[in-house]
């Protein structure tokens, strides 16, 4: 059944069907409509969940962290700097492999204040050993909170459902709204394999040497570095996972594409535009246009930034001549961290065959400035014509 | 205050198991057997980085047999909010959700997340044991540490502020229970816990904890300090129920006798009070003796 | 003993002041010619009278490997109960020397393979008018009787130099006392 | 128990005793009882027990008469400095090493 509602609620839709219990979220613009949302539903009984007014990002979090501990399916949702006061947390729940599921309604980080779109506040916590997914639509929001809780409980590492803020956020269009039944045959219900409680006493989180250690059953215990390798190689696992989630929600919901990487005339381009979000359906818009003008160039919308698809992006990019990566961030001093882990994946897969496509890389977005199909247009085929590499371009900067 | 424990009325079921990491003759280890006593077994806990994340045990083992996370250090009411959405969402409502964190996590760090844990009304006992200072981290200063007080970063002159008043502020969130003990008066300590487990939303305990190598006294005077804290009218044993505040224990002892030990007896037996100059005790001694009259003719 | 470039590992107990002790021995080192000074204390919950251990690099040039003494020339034990805690000579090269604050006799020990200096340190200090347990400057007479590194003098002023405002000449005489009580055996 | 089950994944530990060690080893001084001073030994019944309330590591055993856990005791000597009639005190440790009562 299609309805029209924003970005947001889309979110909210999605957290409700998938019968999160405790809910915990710090109002910060644009996910606030999120968390009212979520409140309506369950002050008029549509959900049964416990909602936690928390007086900060950070408490949202230990909230959360609590409560996922002891067997609770939990949600919440920030942005920019809610999400960066939250980042002591974020890294806390990775490390205690909690399978909490966030939305981050990407917005520009301060210092200055901007209310307005881009991505480096999740761009910004891309080490902090959670996944993140993202989203070009609305019905791409819905699916992939669906999805996340999935993955989330199946590996137990937290997940990020990363959209873009007021584009997606507070923007109205059709989507297909998932019936219950399906979502309850797609996501079983949370069994952890481990919920603290006075009925199996354990000590969570304490102090963790740097060596292992025998525990009381006279059994060495691992040691902190372990705990971190194991949080890695699932992360890696994941992808697999991200894969198998994919083909689940397609068998249950008829639909869905490939799990990594959302491809737009990509089959026969000889040059191919990449990013995440929003911008890559824009982009098909600019794709087309230079098709019209006789340019074999395709789009390609990243769905999975962390853990990495490397080998999927380079299967994918073998044998093209450029690769134009389109980024609402960056990382300060360098480039856009999408670029530079572009390169790694091709380099690391490509370098043998001696076919290295050029990359560039354009920021655009930041702050919410407007981005001006024309000017994609001109960029991407620019940037096709010429040869020279130079660091990333700012497209609508005036200076 | 139902019926008075007894040495030989309380439990003997023991919450810790020997072999724990805490300093000798650690007042924390006291009131935490004590309060574990109290709380019983259908408890879980929440710990942030204190002394007691590191008397609780390091991984893989843990000294503490209840159930118990340890959080960031600014979020431990906020943790216990989350256990309680938990509890609540599986239909348990029995299980006690208690809060132990230190002064710094409690006063400093930690207070805001406590102040919206307890304007939110949330039904757990929050657990603060005042060492007056950062002890696990080396003695520093802390919110609440007393002025006049050395530590490792006011070395030379002694902590120029005064003592944050914890208990008043959290009264102030006009919870249904909040009181003040002492390691010294365990008994103290055990019938509080039991008492406020009749009380609706976020209960405050604010347990004075001596503590030898941050406060300078050889580990055996541990308790004899405690009771001296408390005998000087210094630190005072009370419940402010409803909003209403009533002495207890040797506090109460104290309305009655209306006479306090000096409390130059209580600074000179710790070397963290030696930059104390006698005009300064003497004025501390006069802010002792106005707030007792204030007690004295409340009392009547 | 390779002269040049030495490793000492000391075991003590929180609140013995071995961290003193190493970073006395470390100036003394580095003040006669020994450009090359590490002294890195053990990282972990120090509690008084819980095991601790301290280790000390000295080079004639730049030391650039920070990481833990796996191999030490010699072990410093501030406390005989240790033996039986911490594998004190876990690593101790052949030859290796131990140096032991002890009540027991020399003979009683028998380390093969190894040196071995004893001395009843903690009687020695207390004998300097030091409190019962503080061994750490004793405990610097007994090394350097021992190994002969920097020769007692310039310890000695390290001592002075640490403690000179909290009894030096007490602290300086536990270690000429226990620089001449030491019992080396060879 | 695999190495990559969940629990093995997390910081997870369960309870028991000694996570600091033999902590016994800690002290300088150890607690003796006077069994003929101390009430409960002397009545043979339940009484006092003011060291098993204040000892901070939970090794004085609320028995008659009381006894101490070495293993674990460190020393403090609350229980020499509280008990009402004297009945324990602190006798340094070197003393029993020597003696092998370890």
């Amino acid at each position: 059944m299609h309805i029209i509602e924003n970005g947001n609620v889309a979110a909210a839709m999605g957290i409700r069907l998938c019968r999160a219990t405790v809910i915990a979220a710090y109002p910060i613009t644009p996910q606030t409509p999120l968390t009212e949302k979520l409140s309506e539903y369950i002050d008029s009984g549509q959900m049964k969940a416990e909602y936690i007014p928390v007086e900060s990002e950070h408490s949202a979090m230990a909230v959360c962290i609590a409560a996922a501990s002891a067997g609770a399916r939990v949600s919440t949702a920030t942005s920019a700097n809610g999400l960066l006061y939250m980042h002591e947390q974020v890294q806390w729940a990775s490390g205690a492999r909690l399978p909490i599921v966030m939305c981050v309604v990407n917005r520009a980080v301060g210092a200055p204040w901007n209310i307005w779109n881009d991505q480096q506040d999740s761009v910004s916590q891309r080490d902090t050993g959670w996944m993140q997914l993202y989203c070009a639509d609305h019905q791409q929001i819905i699916d992939t909170v669906i999805k996340a809780y999935w993955i989330a409980e199946k590996s137990s590492i937290p997940v990020m459902v990363c959209y873009d803020g007021y584009i997606l956020s507070h923007t109205y269009m059709p989507f297909d709204l998932p019936e219950q039944e399906k979502v309850d045959l797609f996501l079983p219900p949370f069994r952890p394999d481990y919920v603290l409680s006075p009925a199996e006493p354990a000590n969570l989180n304490t102090v963790t040497l740097p060596d292992t250690r025998v525990d009381i059953h006279g059994e060495l215990a691992h040691g902190y570095m372990e705990i971190r390798y194991l949080l890695q190689e699932d992360l890696r696992n994941s992808l697999e996972l991200i894969g198998q989630a994919e083909q689940r929600f397609s068998e249950i919901f008829g639909r869905g594409t490939d799990p990594y990487l959302e491809d737009y005339l990509c089959a026969d381009a000889e040059y191919v535009a990449l990013g995440m979000g929003s911008i890559t359906y824009q982009l098909r818009v600019s794709v087309d246009a230079l098709r019209a003008e006789g340019i074999k160039v395709g789009v390609m919308g990243l769905r999975v930034y962390r853990p990495f698809p490397d080998e999927a992006v380079a299967a994918a990019l073998q044998g093209k001549k450029g690769v134009i990566v389109f980024e609402k961030a960056l990382s300060y001093g360098y480039e856009g961290a999408l670029a530079s882990d572009l390169k790694a994946a091709l380099y690391d897969r490509l370098a043998a065959t001696g076919a290295l496509p050029r990359v560039r890389g354009f920021i655009a977005g930041i702050g919410g400035r407007d981005i001006r199909t024309a000017e994609l247009t001109s960029s991407l085929r620019s940037a096709i014509q010429e040869t020279t590499h130079t660091g990333p371009l700012w497209i609508g900067l005036n200076l | 205050m139902s019926a008075k424990s007894t040495i030989l009325s309380l439990p003997r079921e023991e919450y810790v198991h020997p072999g724990t990491r805490a300093c000798s003759g650690c007042g924390l280890a006291i009131a935490y057997r004590v309060g574990l006593k109290a709380l019983g077994e259908d408890t879980m806990l929440i710990v942030p980085p204190s002394c007691l994340t590191v008397l609780q045990g390091l991984f893989p083992v843990a000294a503490t047999k209840l159930p118990c996370l340890n959080v960031t250090f600014a979020s431990t009411a906020a943790a216990a909010t989350g256990i309680i959405a938990a509890l609540k969402t599986q239909g348990n409502d029995h299980t006690t959700v208690a809060a132990w964190a230190g002064d710094g996590g409690t006063s400093d760090i930690g207070l805001q997340a406590l102040s919206g844990a307890a304007e939110r009304g949330d039904n757990f006992i929050y657990f603060c044991y005042d060492n007056e200072g950062y002890m696990n981290t080396g003695v520093q200063r802390s919110g609440t540490t007393p002025a006049g007080a050395i530590t490792a970063n006011t070395p030379f002159r002694g902590k120029p502020q005064q003592k944050k008043d914890v208990p008043a502020i959290m009264a102030a969130h006009h919870l249904s229970y909040v009181a003040t003990c002492s390691a010294a008066y365990p008994l103290d300590l055990y019938d509080k816990v039991k008492n406020c487990l009749d009380y609706p939303g976020a209960k405050y305990f604010h347990i004075h904890i001596p503590c030898p190598p941050g406060w300078g006294y050889e580990p055996r005077h541990g308790i004899k300090i405690g009771r001296l804290a408390v005998e000087t009218g210094y630190f005072d044993l009370y419940e402010i129920i409803n909003g209403k505040l009533t002495l207890t224990a040797a506090s109460e002892k104290l309305l009655e006798k209306r006479k306090l030990v000096p409390v130059r007896e209580y600074f000179r037996a710790q070397s963290r009070f030696k930059v104390l100059t006698d005009e300064q005790i003497e004025e501390i001694q006069k802010q002792i003796n106005e707030k007792w009259e204030g007690y004295y003719s409340t009392a009547g | 003993m390779d002269k040049d470039y030495l490793e000492i590992r000391w075991h003590g107990r929180g609140g013995q002041g071995a961290i003193t002790a190493a970073k006395i021995v470390a100036g003394a080192a580095f003040a006669s010619g020994y450009t090359g000074v590490v002294m890195a204390p053990s990282f972990g919950t120090e509690r008084r009278g819980a095991p601790v251990m301290t280790s000390l690099k000295i080079s004639k040039t730049k030391i650039y490997d920070l990481s833990p003494i796996e191999r030490p020339d010699v072990v410093v034990v501030l406390d005989h109960l240790l033996l039986k805690e911490a594998d004190v000579t876990g690593g101790l090269k052949p030859g290796g020397m131990i140096v032991l604050n002890t009540p027991a006799g020399h003979e009683t020990y028998a380390f093969n393979g190894f040196g071995l200096a004893t001395a009843d340190v903690t009687a020695i200090s207390v004998e300097a008018g030091l409190p019962h347990g503080m061994v750490n400057t004793g405990i610097i007479g007994s090394l350097e009787k021992a190994i002969r590194l920097l020769g007692i003098d310039i310890l000695i002023r390290g001592i002075e130099e640490e403690f000179k405002t909290r009894r030096p000449e007490r602290n300086s005489l536990a270690a000429k006392l226990a620089y001449e009580h030491t019992v080396t055996g060879d | 128990m695999g190495t990559r089950n969940y629990r093995r994944k997390t910081s997870h530990s369960e309870s028991g005793p000694g996570d600091g060690g033999r902590t016994g080893s800690w002290r300088v001084e150890r607690p003796v009882v006077d069994r003929s001073i101390c009430i409960p030994a002397r009545r043979g019944k339940e009484a006092c027990f003011i060291c098993w309330l204040f000892c901070p590591e939970i090794v004085v055993s609320r028995t008659i008469p009381p006894t101490i856990d070495l293993e674990y005791c460190k020393g403090c000597g609350i229980c020499a400095e509280e008990c009402p009639t004297k009945a324990i005190t602190m006798m340094d440790e070197a003393k029993f090493a020597q003696e092998g009562k370890e």
